[in-house]
């Protein structure tokens, strides 16, 4: 294919960068729209990314590649499959529509903007790339627009919270480094991430650490990486304090496009390399989710900052990804079918994922919606807002709704599937997590009825509709979230053929025929 | 048929979707959109009806499934299911939806979010039609989730009142536990068959794939939506406090259609139901019934008393289906739909006269819902009072109502059950005690309300007959409380035989190994249990309306005299047996604490401690170094908050730098000898 | 005759006392004196090395370069400790103490 | 080879020193007012020797004046380390304010003398010539700490470094004794067998002997627990000179310790792509890991107490050190090729921090680091090669830092399991690392407000920080050049002559 | 004990007490004085050494040299009516107690250590062969310590210099 558009994904954003930093910098509506042309360019490619897009095609497509550093076999190489066609979407969709989130940023909109496109393509980077060496620098790089982000926009606690997040995730992406070099050495020095699948699952038993097997340690280590950035309990804590202090957009880009590199990158490396240390440890990561859900959902329901809570929230909807990925280990017949369950699971997983980048999505932007005309999110300092702003009231209630995972949105039927996956394999947890939901429930519910219900607090007497702009970022998300929960099938087609894919992968297994 | 199907199920959706967008902008706020959708509904679900009748046929069924996704091992089907009891349902749900759209308009009349009322419930009509429709576990349950949205919507319809939407969290909440007991049956079904439909759950079941202990806890799992839903004990809590809802959504919703269907889905499963989850939904029907009617006794609030007696009549369903009488379950559900409805929807013609009543008056402190407020309306308001009173009559079991035959054959399957299995006489006692005060709350009701003076006298001068489209309903509803409608082609008001009880039969259990009965058995059982309870229902109902003319009508026994001395029964029924109080002291506070503990131990402990501070022994090593080398501790204690002990511990290590070449010097020789002795350890 | 373990000891104690005298002296040049005693002792041992070793001469040479650059040290150090004198009058080490933070 | 044939092998080095004397006589005739051209001088001669250097033969690998030095490719890509850093640090100096109120003839000479003493220690081969090699840099170092006379700090780290210096090298000096006392001999290339043939008794002498050179060496590179000079001498010299401290003279220890070991104590391997192996009986790997652990450890944990940005940038130094030192013990060629790499790298970012600092010196007037408040937004152009140089410190992608600490990393994983927890000891400092690095960057971008008046540096600062930033950042994303360059100088000249 | 080793046994003695005295001595002069007296001792081992030429080298450097740089130090840095010229030192416990370890250490080694031993002849001549090493073997050597040397020269005139 002559028209590479992977790359064009990656450096439309760079290029848009560049372009901003020629623009001079009182032209701040210059700025913006250069951004949002550049991001909305990226909409369309993936647009047509997806039209193009075989599903029926095991394995990668519209690869690119191109040698890099030959002595240390790196190459420059971009594949996309039904694992990441997803997240390249909502990548491209969060970033178009945050472009619009930010309008109102006054400080420095040139830095902020070039900065917000280098994050794109930071993402797009981690997503596309199929060299693990290329894929770890992109990992790395998005972390350096997000510092300044956070740190230069965001709230009062904004440098703490800046190089919390920053330390956190270096922590773990460190480690993953010591893992991604053990895999390079042990597999024949290659970073093909599609060599590795081949070679990995054997090569890495003969390594030994200090008497552990390696391919636990690799595994491990890999996972630390990843677990912090979805974050898995008891990783977590960089979460709530970067997300309140981001700024709405970058708090939007964090929870909708950061949360999934962790699943991503636990899906794409150790699901399909190390398949005997994914099945080693599948049942502890059920119980992880299991934390993260209950844990999220009562640390959500405690809190008294609005964004706070939709931050916790966050942990807890990214529990259930994480209970679907776990059923991953579900072989031999459930459902009537040969490892049903671990593709329900799976395929729940990547859609919560989805699913879960648009709701949390319009979460953080209905809260910046509220906050830029208050300024402050004490969820008690509100009250009766709905008779005021009846628009503005019902979105939320729609964001509210599929946050709870109300069916016909589509919060629910990936969460749904998650359950059902992972039940075969582990009932008591599957059960237990489902207090989950309620919790779910009761502090989108609790926190709903003290913002908008009630008699209406004086104080907002005067509070503004919700304006056309908020409405256009909200709306292709609402869309989405209906469509989506309506009728999963689009979503689904994409990815299963590369679901089972890995299922398969990970069940070869021997770790699993000897149960 | 099916097209019919899909028609009545996305025509209200397609009246929501509108009200939601443009109602604002339409004529009349648009609510002829929602009545039109309704309507065409109603003559869809009729013209089934007929179609229905026609045939005749008690196996009729059009089971049709179409593809939702596709994961290649394994295919999620969703459909329709169309048979009988989905006809009779559809009907009901459209009859009484119909009436309440037309009884809002007048209801409703001014209110600054009338089309949003009727977008709400339009969006309810279209869940419960879901509902009714769906041929899979799955699709059950996301519309079951979906009539509790439209129930929240509805309960909180007017959320400025702190009540309003509390109740309307509250059932949702409530609704959601019991969701999660289906959730999980759901999945222990889905593990095993593959499949939500039921055709492929029921031949599972069949086959054997499941041992009776599991399909025990999943039936009960599954049955655990219907106690959430049907507003069972222990999850009854939520109804009486959904009466904040407008009344005719109490009339719609937590009357006739949705709470009823737990009852439908118990229905549906009961082939699936092992004796042991039967019996359990036994005693936990006959307990709902014979415990929310004792609370009705007391209550003073004309809403309250009918929740509580939806509450008790649906524990008669319930128990219904417990006892294997399941059809009738059903035949109950369908003749209480309507009388209970028209109950709903007077009190809501009286509630709206003392409103206005008092609105004239510009009172705005009394209840216009309390019933000592009220008393004597019969003569001002003739048309409510009449049909209230028929409906009153059917719900209390009198010959010659729709309500008697139902509720007779139901407490003839309880009495078959008890004579096979005399251990469960409590079943019997639950439900003929239940009958008894039912008779006697109802016509405490209808006295309190329409009958002696009046309280206050101003305020019943202003009292005036509703308009019009609120008593045609009434009028509708009354008539459908006689025995005729349902036991046609047969004219004998003392035998349920009728149209329905032959196109409703009911179906042998799936359970393997013969644990239940067959429908044949169960129908023996209770033709033999039919007379002996029919007398005995009659005698009781006399029994209870005698006793309510006595205390309430000609006032001989005092009913102050009755609480003292029953004092604690009457505290008990008064404050509804302290439910709501025990879970709010022993479940939701402790929760709500517990949910602030772990916030605690998640930002103020774990993050602050764990996190920011790499413990507390590095600190203690730095201040070991630093006293011990240093002179300057206190100069390098300029610690900024953040990083707290990394920069620490550095400031012990900068304790050692003191700048005296010296000492450097001597620290190199001790590093040597440390290595000297290190490499000699090792 | 003295064997080699005699010079080797004789060059520890130099050693040890120059190190000493390093460390504890808090005169400059009483420190520099430490730091000559050290590289004596170095070259006692060389000298001792190369005339038990079969008369090698490259001992001798090493010690010649050690002399010679101690000679040179000794100069620079001197003048740096001048230097001090001369800003803060005093050759007390540890009175050198500006940097200390 | 025998000396007069060496001479064609020794050009480079040659017109080093032609170039000191060049310089000490041309600072005897010109004025005061052109003194300080004598850099320009200097910068020539270096490029001309370092032309000379890029002519001889890449892969020439023999033994020079009887066995004293080689030439082979491992010292020649040192050579132009040192010789780059020299540069560099040359024009730093000439664009400093600290050194406008001294004579700088003499400066420019000693810098070049220490070039001939590093090229030295890269290539020596008798214990002689290491001891005559280290101790060359070591005088030029202590008069370039003192070079402000006039400054009682800049006097006070001359005092600090000459004692401490002296120190190190007498014990350095007597562990070699040791070392000779066993074996008879000074020859690095016969010293590896000779040690190998000592019967058993000897570990404790040789184990004494690794010891106390380690001192040494360990001094040169500022290891702990010899680094304690360092802070002191870096805060209290001229900031270029620091500058190159913290690079140059690092580098030929490191370049000596790994020839050093790999010969004595090793099984003496060309590094033809076999690890070589550790003779028994003396734990020197075990100890330079444990070293190097501490060091890494030590240095950042002290660098994030400090407030001033040339003493962070000191302890940060030896935070590397010890990220280049954990490469040593591995005993192979990924390891030496990481420890070059990162050399390298180091080199241009060092360089580079220091300099941003030596302007904003010039410029601000301050040193600490709270004092660059809201920088970015005065000046984009030094606050944006600051963070540069930071991320890359902090070893971060796309700089170039993050491709050195990925080499290193990657020969502690390939080395074997016995090396794991010093990656990740290694991997865990450099978390701690973006503390005090990101605090910089914090101060200049997250405080201050945009201003009208930019600073711009124009002429010779912007050279040299574009000299530096570009191929931070650069060999960040195209770094094969240098990795081939680095491959092809992975030999020692090893066999005997 | 033949004279030889008397003698030899007088000049350690020598050289250790000096050395001692060095480090020991309250007053500079005596200090420095000490010092003389171990540099004369240290060559005198060199002639026992049948190291001559060293030894006369340690004299004339060392002795004329840098005792005389040294005391040439003491008396620019202290005025010379200053009569007692004490100096006083700094942690004497624990520096001796780790120079103490050490030199137990050392001694240690000393005795157990497998030196390379072999036997010689005292050569008639040590100058002519100490040349030829200086010459041909260690020429470069040899010249870098005249670079080192220039070196030093000048950053001692220069640091020595009075500041302008």
């Amino acid at each position: 294919m002559s028209f590479n558009i992977l790359s064009w994904l990656v450096w439309l954003p760079v290029a848009g960068a560049i372009t901003i930093l020629f623009v001079p910098r009182d032209k701040a509506d210059i700025i913006k729209w250069v951004a949002a042309g550049f991001t909305g360019l990226q909409v369309i490619l993936t647009v047509v990314l997806w039209m193009n897009f075989n599903k029926d095609h095991v394995g990668f497509q519209f690869m690119e590649k191109a040698s890099w550093i030959p002595s240390f076999n790196i190459s420059y190489m971009l594949g996309v499959d039904g694992l990441s066609i997803p997240m390249v979407v909502l990548t491209a969709l969060l970033s178009f529509l945050c472009i619009f989130v930010s309008w109102k940023i006054d400080k420095a909109p040139k830095g902020y903007f070039s900065l917000f496109l280098l994050l794109d393509a930071g993402m797009m980077g981690v997503f596309l790339a199929l060299d693990f060496f290329l894929f770890y620098i992109f990992w790395e790089v998005m972390l350096l627009p997000m510092y300044f982000l956070i740190g230069m926009w965001g709230g009062p606690q904004r440098e703490y919270a800046a190089i919390k997040f920053f330390l956190y995730t270096l922590f773990g992406s460190v480690l993953m480094l010591i893992a991604i070099l053990a895999l390079y050495f042990s597999c024949g020095r290659t970073f093909n991430m599609i060599e590795l699948v081949e070679i990995a699952p054997t090569a890495l038993g003969t390594l030994s650490w200090w008497g552990f097997s390696g391919l636990k340690v690799v595994w491990l280590l890999l996972f630390i990486g990843f677990a912090i950035k979805v974050p898995i309990f008891p990783f977590h804590t960089w979460l709530p304090l970067a997300h309140v202090e981001a700024p709405t957009a970058v708090s939007v880009i964090l929870a909708g496009v950061l949360l999934k590199m962790g699943a991503y990158g636990m899906l794409r490396i150790n699901f399909p390399m190390i398949p005997d240390g994914t099945v080693w440890f599948a049942g502890a990561l059920a119980v992880l989710a299991l934390i993260n859900v209950i844990w999220g959902a009562l640390c959500a329901l405690a809190q008294t900052d609005l964004k706070k809570m939709v931050a916790y929230s966050s942990i807890n909807h990214m529990g259930y990804v994480m209970l679907g990925m776990a059923a991953v280990v579900a072989s031999g017949t459930q459902h009537g079918s040969n490892s049903a369950a671990a593709q329900l699971g799976m395929n729940g997983a990547v859609l919560q994922m989805f699913n879960h980048g648009t709701i949390t999505a319009m979460l953080f932007i209905l809260v910046g919606v509220v906050y830029d005309r208050t300024h402050h999110r004490n969820i008690d300092g509100f009250g009766g807002l709905a008779s005021k702003t009846p628009i503005y009231a019902g979105v939320v209630a729609l964001a509210w709704f599929a946050g709870l995972g109300l069916p016909g949105l589509s919060g629910f039927i990936s969460e749904a599937m998650c359950f059902l996956g992972a039940f075969p394999v582990y009932r008591t947890i599957v059960m237990i997590s489902t207090l989950g939901i309620l919790l779910n429930a009761a502090y989108f519910l609790w926190s709903y009825q003290r913002i908008f219900l009630g008699k209406l607090n004086e104080k907002y007497a005067n509070l503004e509709e919700i304006n056309g702009r908020e409405l256009f970022t909200l709306v292709p998300l609402a869309i989405l979230v209906i469509l989506l929960g309506v009728y999963p099938s689009p979503m689904i087609d994409v990815m299963k053929t590369t679901m089972a894919h890995i299922v398969e992968l990970v069940q070869v297994s021997p770790l699993l025929n000897v149960n | 048929m099916i097209n019919y199907g899909i028609a009545i199920l996305l025509l209200p959706l397609a009246a929501f979707v509108t009200q939601i967008f443009v109602g604002k902008r339409l004529p009349r706020n648009g609510d002829w959109v929602s009545i039109g959708a309704v309507t065409i509904t109603f003559c869809l679900s009729l013209a089934m009806f007929g179609v229905m009748l026609v045939k005749y046929d008690p196996d009729f069924v059009i089971d049709e499934a179409w593809q939702w996704f596709d994961l290649g091992s394994l295919t999620v089907h969703l459909g329709i299911l169309i048979d009988n009891v989905t006809v009779v349902m559809l009907l009901v749900v459209s009859l009484v939806s119909t009436l309440v759209h037309v009884y809002s308009t007048s209801y409703m009349e001014g209110d600054p979010r009338y089309s949003r009322y009727f977008a709400f419930l339009s969006l309810f009509t279209f869940s419960m039609n879901g509902i009714v429709l769906a041929n899979n576990l799955l699709g059950i349950y996301m519309f079951w989730e979906l009539v509790g949205l439209s129930s929240y919507l509805l309960i909180g319809f007017w959320f400025e009142k702190n009540s309003a939407s509390d109740a309307a969290k509250k059932a949702f909440l409530v609704n959601r536990v019991g969701d999660i007991g289906m959730f999980i049956g759901i999945m222990l079904f889905f593990t095993s068959t593959g499949s939500f439909l039921f055709s492929d759950v029921f031949a599972g079941v069949e086959s054997g794939l499941f041992s009776t202990e599991i399909l025990t806890i999943a039936g009960l799992c599954l049955f655990a939506g219907a106690i959430g839903k049907s507003a069972q004990f222990p999850l009854h809590v939520w109804l009486p406090d959904a009466m904040e809802g407008p009344t005719p959504v109490s009339a719609l919703i937590h009357a006739a259609t949705m709470v009823a269907a737990g009852v439908y889905f118990s229905f549906r499963l009961f082939p699936i139901f092992t004796p042991t989850a039967l019996i359990v939904i036994a005693y936990i029907g006959g307990f709902t019934a014979i415990f929310a009617s004792i609370i009705a006794v007391t209550q003073n609030d004309i809403k309250k008393v009918l929740a509580y007696s939806t509450v008790s009549q649906l524990g008669y369903m319930i128990l219904a289906v417990g006892a294997g009488a399941y059809t009738y379950g059903l035949f109950h559900l369908v003749t209480h739909a309507a009388f209970k409805a028209g109950l709903f929807l007077c009190s809501g013609s009286v509630i709206h006269a003392m409103h206005h009543a008092y609105h004239e008056l510009h009172d705005h402190e009394s209840d216009p819902q309390d019933m000592r407020n009220m008393g004597g309306m019969k003569d001002k308001m003739r048309t409510t009072y009449l049909t209230m009173l028929i409906c009153t009559v059917a719900l209390a079991g009198v010959p010659f109502t729709s309500g008697f035959l139902s509720k007779d054959a139901v407490l003839a399957g309880t009495l078959s059950l008890t004579m096979h299995h005399p251990e469960h006489f409590l079943l019997v006692v639950f439900g003929f005690g239940a009958a008894l005060l039912t008779a006697f709350y109802m016509f405490r009701l209808v006295f309190m309300t329409f009958y002696g003076e009046p309280t206050r006298r101003e305020v019943y001068d202003h009292i005036h007959e509703s308009p019009s489209p609120m008593t045609a309903p009434l009028v509708t509803l009354a008539t459908l409380s006689f025995f005729l409608f349902f036991t046609l082609p047969n004219l004998n008001p003392f035998s349920d035989h009728g149209w329905f009880t032959t196109l409703i039969q009911a179906k042998d259990s799936v359970v393997p190994g013969h644990l239940n009965p067959t429908a044949h058995e169960i129908a023996e059982g209770m033709h033999h249990a039919h007379t002996p309870a029919m007398i005995l229902s009659i005698l009781i109902a006399f029994g209870g309306i005698g006793l309510a003319i006595l205390m309430y009508l000609q006032k001989k026994i005092s009913a102050d005299d009755m609480a003292a001395r029953l004092a604690l029964p009457y505290k008990l029924s008064l404050n509804k047996f302290f439910v709501d109080e025990t879970y709010q002291r022993y479940l939701i506070n402790p929760s709500l604490a517990f949910s602030k503990v772990v916030a605690f131990l998640d930002w103020e402990l774990y993050d602050k401690y764990v996190i920011n501070g790499l413990g507390k022994v590095t600190e203690w090593f730095s201040r070991v170094v630093g006293i011990r080398w240093d002179y300057n501790v206190l100069d390098q204690q300029i610690v900024d908050g953040v990083g707290r002990s990394t920069r620490f511990f550095g400031a012990g290590l900068k304790f050692v730098q003191t700048g005296k070449v010296q000492n450097y010097l001597v620290w190199v020789l001790v590093g040597v000898i440390m290595i000297y002795v290190f490499q000699a350890v090792s | 005759m003295v064997g080699l373990n005699t010079y080797l000891i004789i060059g520890a104690i130099l050693f040890s006392l120059g190190m000493f005298g390093v460390i504890t002296r808090r005169n400059g040049v009483a420190v520099l004196m430490g730091v000559e005693l050290i590289l004596n002792a170095a070259n006692v041992n060389f000298v001792a090395f190369a005339r038990f070793g079969g008369m090698d001469f490259t001992g001798h040479v090493f010690s010649l370069f050690v002399i010679i650059l101690a000679a040179a040290e000794a100069a620079v150090a001197l003048a740096i400790i001048l230097n001090i004198f001369n800003s803060l009058g005093t050759v007390n080490i540890d009175e050198a103490n500006q940097l200390k933070q | 080879m025998g000396n007069i044939q060496s001479i064609s092998y020794f050009i480079p080095e040659l017109i080093v020193t032609a170039v000191v004397l060049v310089a000490v006589v041309v600072d005897l005739i010109v004025s005061e007012r052109n003194v300080h051209r004598i850099g320009y001088l200097v910068i020539g001669g270096l490029a001309i020797a370092s032309f000379a250097l890029w002519l001889s033969p890449p892969e020439e690998s023999s033994t020079l004046f009887l066995g004293t030095i080689v030439i082979d490719p491992f010292s020649r890509i040192f050579k132009f380390v040192f010789l780059l850093a020299t540069i560099v640090v040359v024009m730093m100096s000439m664009n400093t304010d600290e050194l406008k109120s001294v004579r700088t003839g003499e400066y420019y000479a000693l810098m070049a003398a220490m070039v001939l003493g590093m090229s030295l220690m890269a290539s020596s081969v008798d214990l002689i010539m290491i001891y005559l090699s280290i101790e060359l840099v070591s005088i030029v170092s202590f008069i370039l700490a003192g070079y402000l006379r006039a400054q009682v700090r800049s006097n006070e780290a001359a005092l600090k470094y000459v004692i401490y210096g002296a120190f190190s090298s007498g014990l350095m000096l007597y562990g070699l004794s040791l070392l000779y006392g066993l074996t008879g001999t000074t020859k690095l290339l016969e010293l590896g067998s000779a040690v190998a043939a000592l019967g058993p008794g000897s570990e404790l002498a040789l184990t004494v002997a690794t010891i106390l050179i380690m001192a040494g060496f360990g001094y040169k590179v500022a290891v702990v627990p010899f680094h304690f000079w360092t802070p002191d001498v870096y805060e209290g010299a001229p900031t270029p000179v620091t500058a190159y401290l913290s690079v140059a003279p690092k580098a030929a220890g490191f370049a000596l310790l790994i020839r050093f070991f790999n010969s004595v104590f090793g099984t003496g391997q060309p590094l033809n792509g076999a690890a070589w192996e550790a003779i028994e009986g003396v734990p020197w790997q075990a100890i330079l890991m444990m070293l190097a652990a501490i060091t890494m450890t030590v240095g950042n944990l002290i660098a994030i107490q400090q407030d001033n940005i040339k003493r962070l940038l000191a302890y940060s130094s030896i935070a590397h050190a010890g990220y280049i030192l954990m490469a040593v013990p591995v005993l192979s060629q990924d390891g030496i090729y990481a420890v070059i790499f990162y050399i390298i790298v180091y080199l241009f970012m060092q360089l580079g921090a220091f300099f941003l600092a030596i302007v904003v010196s010039n410029r601000y007037d301050t040193e600490t680091i709270d004092d660059y408040s809201g920088i970015g937004w005065k000046s984009p152009y030094l606050g944006f090669f600051m963070a540069i140089f930071m991320f890359s410190l902090t070893g971060i992608p796309p700089t170039a830092g993050f491709i050195g600490k990925m080499y290193l990393f990657a020969a502690l994983i390939n080395g074997g399991s016995q090396f794991y927890w010093l990656a990740i000891v290694g991997v865990l400092n450099s978390v701690i690392s973006l503390y005090y690095y990101m605090r910089i960057v914090k101060v200049m971008y997250f405080e201050g407000e945009r201003e009208k008046n930019l600073y711009r540096p124009a002429g010779a600062s912007a050279a040299i920080i574009l000299a530096t930033g570009i191929p931070s950042i650069f060999f960040g994303i195209r770094w094969s050049f240098l990795a081939d360059w680095v491959n092809s100088s992975l030999k020692f000249f090893v066999s005997g002559f | 004990m033949t004279g030889t080793s008397f003698i030899f046994w007088i000049v350690a003695l020598l050289t250790v007490g000096s050395a001692a005295g060095v480090v020991f001595s309250k007053n500079l002069i005596y200090s420095a004085i000490s010092l003389l007296f171990c540099l004369l001792g240290v060559a005198g081992l060199y002639v026992f050494l049948w190291a001559d030429f060293i030894a006369v080298t340690q004299i004339l450097i060392y002795v004329g040299g840098i005792l005389v740089l040294i005391i040439f130090g003491i008396m620019l840095t202290h005025r010379i009516t200053n009569v007692r010229l004490s100096h006083s030192s700094i942690q004497q416990g624990v520096g001796g107690a780790i120079v103490l370890a050490i030199f137990a250490g050392l001694s240690a080694m000393i005795l157990d250590a497998p030196w390379y031993l072999s036997s010689a002849e005292e050569p008639t001549e040590t100058v002519r062969e100490i040349g030829r090493m200086l010459m041909v073997d260690y020429l470069l050597p040899f010249e870098v310590a005249s670079i080192l040397l220039l070196a030093a020269l000048m950053g001692a005139a220069l640091l020595s210099r009075k500041v302008d």
